[in-house]
């Protein structure tokens, strides 16, 4: 048996360390900043230190994401007890001088200091990215010493697995995959499904264009997500689990596989887990590059080495999942709630959010906007906040057109709706989704039209293949969209789109076609001024002369046959 | 037929009959999967890390040791994107078509560089020198547009600046070195 | 179809007509049974349920999305509608698209009748194509000495690919590619004359919904196919009962 | 018909147009055999490959259009019948999904197709040809892409028999001065909010 972990043990002697040093200068290596170039950023920090000699009173910590992305690479220096100072768009000169100046002659350099009172910070509340930016993602004691795994041996010590789906269903956690649907509901089948073994998937397969919370997640703090899914599976009776990771990742890769070994020789993985009579074992797998997989039978056809394309639902799941057993799949950042629900209660998660969407949510924001990067706001936060007070507005006096959320099976949010809340229910309304939480804002630069065909492209090339509509329509639509925005476009052919986008809907196999008009209808909804400035007027043939365009098209087809049921 | 010769050597436990070395890793991330045939993905994953491509002798070896079909090994290969067919030129820009670096005009940039170099996104360049292709979301939204450089991220990027880091590149290696 | 032992003991209705159903029958078994007709593409009896031609969707009473026909299982009093408007012109759209994806020029059908995709398009009031012709540049594998595959004319139902792996167990074929580039192909995109785990057993041209799967050397009116035998197969084998063939058109 | 400057004698005025087929679908007209005797009772035949009129008249009742759109005398002529005509019937596949006139669009531009026919096989002198035959278009499409169309009356070619009800469906409704069944446009149910 391997030895078991003495967490009390680990974070005492963890925080006795940090308290030998006077200073921690934190420097982001999240996979932003480091294209940023932060890690000739932190080999002069080290450098830096040594050369002062105040190794032995500043620790050099490297961590996950800090949030600001776009003002990258960052540096938190965080001086004992006093208050702690965060640069941005560091170089390495800066930060020999962060070193020279800042921590041995507690001398600023007010130029690159960030502001963490502005509401891009102070407007965010953290729950899933609480670790983010401030531990060593790469040190399960750094995670244990922030309470890490505490929530874990608490649940077995204490909690019947019953119990601890009771908290989950009390804190109404909800999936932040995009759907919504309520984790505990999920969990609850898993447990009741007859059949063994059982297994878990986490799904860290985030194919929408524009965001990175998962990974982010998955690279920063990935014992979170081990601890997440261990409660989980001992909630639910899952043996075994798989964390299924895109392939475009990998150093999430690299890191989940590095914590779960950490974690198995600690005792936190493999059987007896903590002492208890519990056994779980993890896997990382990896996908190839198919936005598909995101789909919960597609993702467990990769996993068991075939093609990803959607089987047919039912039998759900649940019922008959991986290799035809029981199987429950959650998202990487739902499973990421979990450990600080079961350790603070599920009435402390209810504060935070609305009444029927609670929590947190994160949103990897980006477009045109001053700020971009990763953050997590309370749900029910209005979109308005979300882009001019944490997005700091649209940068050189632009104007905000609309803004996507939910990716290619998301919507667009016009400039109306900037005070709706974001949360499930809401955007649903509007015709948008939660989706994974990609945000991105466009300012009056761009023509609708185009981001539909952008995103109908995507959908095309991503379609699996296996369902007619979402095969064929795509290809139709994305067709259409093209003629439209090229400026060839006929009446006729926005009546096909129009008509296509709800054969599409609601016809197709998997979520992946269902969801492919979304962003043609929103912008129909919101922008169709556009659509229609764009087309060609229709061809009279009233005893003129036909005008020819590039593609002549005829305004009206006629049928002979009756439509209607027969 | 060679073909039907290599796998029957490899069923025989002898490993590829080329000697080629990267053979020898392959065998060891097989053994290490346990022959699983749920392991394809992950093979295939190595198996183009070792060789670059995933070529036909490769697929027909993995088939065999694997004991798939080759249809089915086919069809598993080419559904994936990541996985690639042919060899990778000598150098290679990604551009991010993610929808960061969409909305801030990714699309320019990819026509630019085509027409520069005369090639198709996703192909290489006749002399084998560069690979164009596009990605989705290389995940530093924040740094739009970001165009990836044999493997260094390089960051908000126009047509022209990628244009000249590619050429730099492009010329810093001379051919011979590389072959 | 799974012929239920015992007496049957659901009561369903399909468009108005009651029926009584048997424990896990779909309800494309109760409607065949009874004689009304879903248009079906995929489907087969005798192979595993694909669901990607999305042409057998009904309308199920108090249910907000349409069922696939030949998945759903009935339940008790399920009311089930096989067409309504939207279902005819959803079924319309996709039998239009198929025809645009692919390159359907086919002197064979317009004479002999045989090809289901043309029956489907009568049936669904297909008189022109709205949609636009995509021209595929698909290829033609005429390197087997019995059989052609003509992938111009294949609508990726992938009958062939299931009944060669689950009725005769030789996996040639499989679905390549992915998306609209998808196709059907043996072995690893070879010729299909050398694929050495062929049987030249003829069931997927049996299968074959069009006529992308053919004999070779037959004239335009003896091109047929069989897709029944496949039920009678699977019958034969699995319940050891050998029931009357009426002979393929 | 009496329709201002038509012949006047209360007989529809009938035309048919060859574009770019192979005629087989008007050979199936010539099979309507006796029924051709009662047509000509009702009915003039004014414009097509089966009379001599060089131009095409106006006022046509009903005008059956064989063949895709493949080069610019097709197309010409497509607007000219349009313009002219009352009910346009796309007649045959090649009309209707552009069918065996369409194989060429496999090749792309008409340039390799005119390459491989007329310099690469040619059974006489290789050269392309250039002034006396109208220049191809760059796509030979189905003819609703370029006319808008009122009936259509698929088939390979189109049965007797299937001809026969349609025309007779057609003239019933042009005689008894009933509005063209033109069904209900079943693709479109959100016609309205297009005013």
């Amino acid at each position: 048996m391997a030895k078991q972990i003495d967490l009390h043990d680990v974070a005492h002697s963890e925080l006795e360390m940090r308290s030998r040093y006077t200073t921690r200068v934190k420097a982001c290596s999240s996979t932003a900043c480091l294209s940023a170039g932060a890690g000739p950023v932190r080999q002069a920090l080290d450098q830096a230190a040594e050369r002062e000699d105040v190794n032995s009173d500043v620790q050099v910590v490297p961590t996950g994401c800090m949030g600001m992305c776009s003002s990258g690479p960052l540096v938190r220096v965080e001086p004992r007890g006093a208050e702690p100072t965060m640069y941005a768009q560091v170089t390495p000169d800066i930060a020999t001088r962060i070193i020279r100046e800042h921590v041995v002659v507690r001398k600023l350099i007010d130029e690159h200091v960030l502001d963490e009172d502005q509401p891009f910070f102070s407007r965010q509340r953290k729950i899933v990215l609480g670790n983010a930016g401030r531990i060593d993602p790469e040190r399960i004691e750094d995670y244990v010493a922030e309470g890490g795994y505490q929530a874990l041996a608490g649940a077995l010590n204490d909690l019947a697995p019953e119990e601890v789906i009771e908290i989950i269903d009390d804190s109404g956690l909800r999936g932040r995959g995009g759907a919504g649907y309520p984790t505990a509901k999920k969990w609850d089948m898993l447990r009741r499904a007859e059949g063994s073994p059982k297994y878990l998937i986490a799904n860290g397969d985030e194919g929408d264009q524009g965001a990175y919370m998962d990974r982010t997640i998955m690279e920063d703090d990935p014992h979170r997500v081990i601890e997440g899914m261990i409660i989980a599976a001992y909630a639910t009776g899952a043996s075994h689990g798989y964390i299924y990771v895109r392939a475009e990742y990998p150093t999430a890769v690299e890191r989940l596989e590095r914590a779960i070994r950490v974690a198995r020789r600690q005792g936190l993985l493999g059987r007896n887990i903590l002492g208890s009579d519990f056994d779980l074992q993890l896997e990382v797998r990896i996908g190839a590059g198919a936005f598909v997989c995101g789909e919960e039978t597609a993702l467990m056809a990769s996993i068991e080495g075939r093609r990803g394309t959607p089987s047919l639902r039912p039998p759900y799941p649940t019922e008959k999942g991986l290799w035809g057993q029981p199987t429950m799949i959650n998202n990487v950042e739902t499973l990421a709630n979990v450990p600080a629900i079961v350790a603070n209660g599920a009435e402390w998660f209810g504060e935070v959010g609305t009444a029927q969407s609670k929590g947190t949510k994160v949103f990897a924001l980006a477009g045109s906007l001053v700020n971009t990067g990763l953050i997590e706001v309370p749900m029910g936060i209005t979109l308005r906040e979300i882009v001019f007070d944490i997005g700091g507005g649209i940068p050189n006096d632009g104007v905000f057109k609309a803004a996507q959320s939910g990716g290619p099976s998301g919507g667009c949010l016009p400039a109306s709706l900037l005070d709706s809340p974001v949360d499930y229910e809401s955007l649903r309304k509007l015709g948008s989704m939660m989706g994974s939480g990609g945000l991105v804002v466009m300012d009056d630069s761009m023509r609708m039209p185009d981001v539909a065909r952008f995103y109908m492209e995507f959908c095309r090339e991503e379609s699996c293949g296996k369902c007619a509509p979402c095969r064929t329509g795509t290809v139709q639509m994305h067709a259409l969209l093209d003629r439209i925005c090229e400026g060839v476009g006929r009446r006729r052919d926005l009546q096909h789109l129009e008509s296509l986008c709800r054969t599409v809907r609601q016809t197709s196999l998997c979520g992946l076609g269902q969801s492919a008009p979304n962003p043609v209808v929103s912008t129909l909804d919101h922008f169709r001024h556009e659509y229609l400035d764009l087309l060609v007027p229709d061809v009279s043939y009233n005893g003129t002369a036909p005008s020819v365009p590039p593609r002549p098209q005829a305004p009206d087809p006629a049928v002979t046959t009756k439509g209607g049921s027969r | 037929m060679a073909e039907a010769r290599t796998a029957e050597r490899a069923a025989q436990g002898e490993g590829h009959p080329s000697g080629d070395e990267r053979f020898a890793l392959l065998d060891k991330t097989l053994r290490k999967a346990r022959y699983q045939q749920d392991q394809l993905i992950e093979v295939l994953h190595v198996a183009q890390d070792l060789f670059g491509h995933l070529s036909e002798d490769i697929l027909i070896y993995l088939a065999r040791q694997l004991k798939l079909p080759p249809s089915r090994v086919y069809g598993v290969a080419t559904f994936y994107h990541l996985f690639s067919f042919t060899a990778p030129g000598r150098h290679s820009a990604t551009v991010c078509m993610g929808t960061a670096c969409f909305v801030k005009g990714a699309e320019e940039i990819v026509q630019q560089l085509e027409a520069a170099h005369d090639v198709r996104s996703g192909q290489t360049t006749e002399d084998g020198e560069l690979t164009v292709s596009t990605a989705r979301c290389v995940g530093s939204c924040g740094l739009a547009p970001v165009v990836v450089v044999d493997g260094v991220v390089t960051s908000h990027q126009t047509a022209e600046s990628t244009l000249a880091h590619v050429g730099e590149v492009l010329a810093k290696e001379p051919t011979e070195a590389s072959t | 179809m799974s012929r239920g032992n015992g007496r049957p003991s659901i009561p369903v209705t399909i468009d108005g007509q009651e029926a009584m159903a048997y424990e896990g029958e779909t309800i494309l078994d109760v409607a065949t049974r009874i004689g009304v007709r879903i248009p079906r593409l995929c489907y087969l009896e005798g192979l595993s349920v694909w669901g990607g031609c999305r042409l057998c969707l009904v309308e199920v009473e108090d249910d907000p999305r349409y069922r696939l026909s030949c998945a759903t299982p009935v339940v008790a009093e399920m009311a089930v509608t096989t067409t309504n408007w939207e279902l005819h012109n959803h079924r319309r759209r996709i039998v239009e698209m198929l025809f645009a994806e692919g390159n359907h020029i086919c002197a064979v059908c317009v004479s002999n009748g045989d090809c289901e995709l043309q029956d489907l398009a009568a049936e669904t009031d297909v008189d022109h194509i709205h949609y636009d012709l995509q021209h595929p540049d698909a290829s033609v594998d005429a390197s087997h000495p019995k059989y052609v595959l003509d992938r111009e004319r294949c609508v990726l139902c992938t009958r062939c690919v299931r009944v060669c792996n689950e009725i005769e167990g030789a996996h040639v074929w499989d679905v390549g590619g992915r998306g609209s580039d998808s196709m059907i192909v043996a072995e690893l995109s070879k010729p299909w004359g050398e694929s050495p785990s062929c049987t030249w057993c003829g069931k997927c041209v049996l299968v074959c919904p069009t006529g992308a799967l053919a004999f070779k050397g037959r004239a335009v009116g003896e091109m047929r196919h069989d897709p029944a035998v496949i039920d009678f197969l699977k019958t034969a084998r699995d319940e050891g009962k050998w029931y009357e063939r009426q002979e393929a058109r | 018909m009496s329709n201002g400057n038509g012949a006047g004698n209360g007989k529809l005025r009938i035309a048919t147009a060859w574009l770019g087929g192979c005629s087989g679908c008007h050979m199936s007209f010539l099979d309507l055999d006796e029924f051709l005797v009662d047509l000509a009772g009702m009915a003039d035949l004014v414009f097509g490959p089966l009379t001599d009129t060089k131009a095409f008249p106006p006022d046509v009742d009903i005008t059956l259009v064989e063949g895709a759109v493949t080069n610019e005398d097709n197309r010409e002529l497509a607007f000219a019948l349009r313009e002219n005509t009352r009910v346009v019937v796309s007649f045959g596949d090649c009309a209707v999904t552009g069918n065996v006139t369409a194989l060429r669009n496999l090749l792309g531009e008409p340039e390799p197709m005119l390459q491989r026919v007329y310099v690469e096989h040619p059974d006489l002198d290789g050269q392309l040809p250039s002034e006396v035959v109208p220049a191809l278009l760059p796509m030979a499409e189905p003819l609703h892409e370029l006319i808008p169309i009122d009936a259509y009356m698929p088939g390979c070619p189109p049965s007797a028999e299937r001809i026969k009800t349609t025309i007779t469906a057609l003239a019933q409704a042009l005689i008894d001065g009933e509005p063209v069944p033109k069904a209900t446009e079943w693709l479109f149910p959100d016609e309205a909010r297009f005013g």
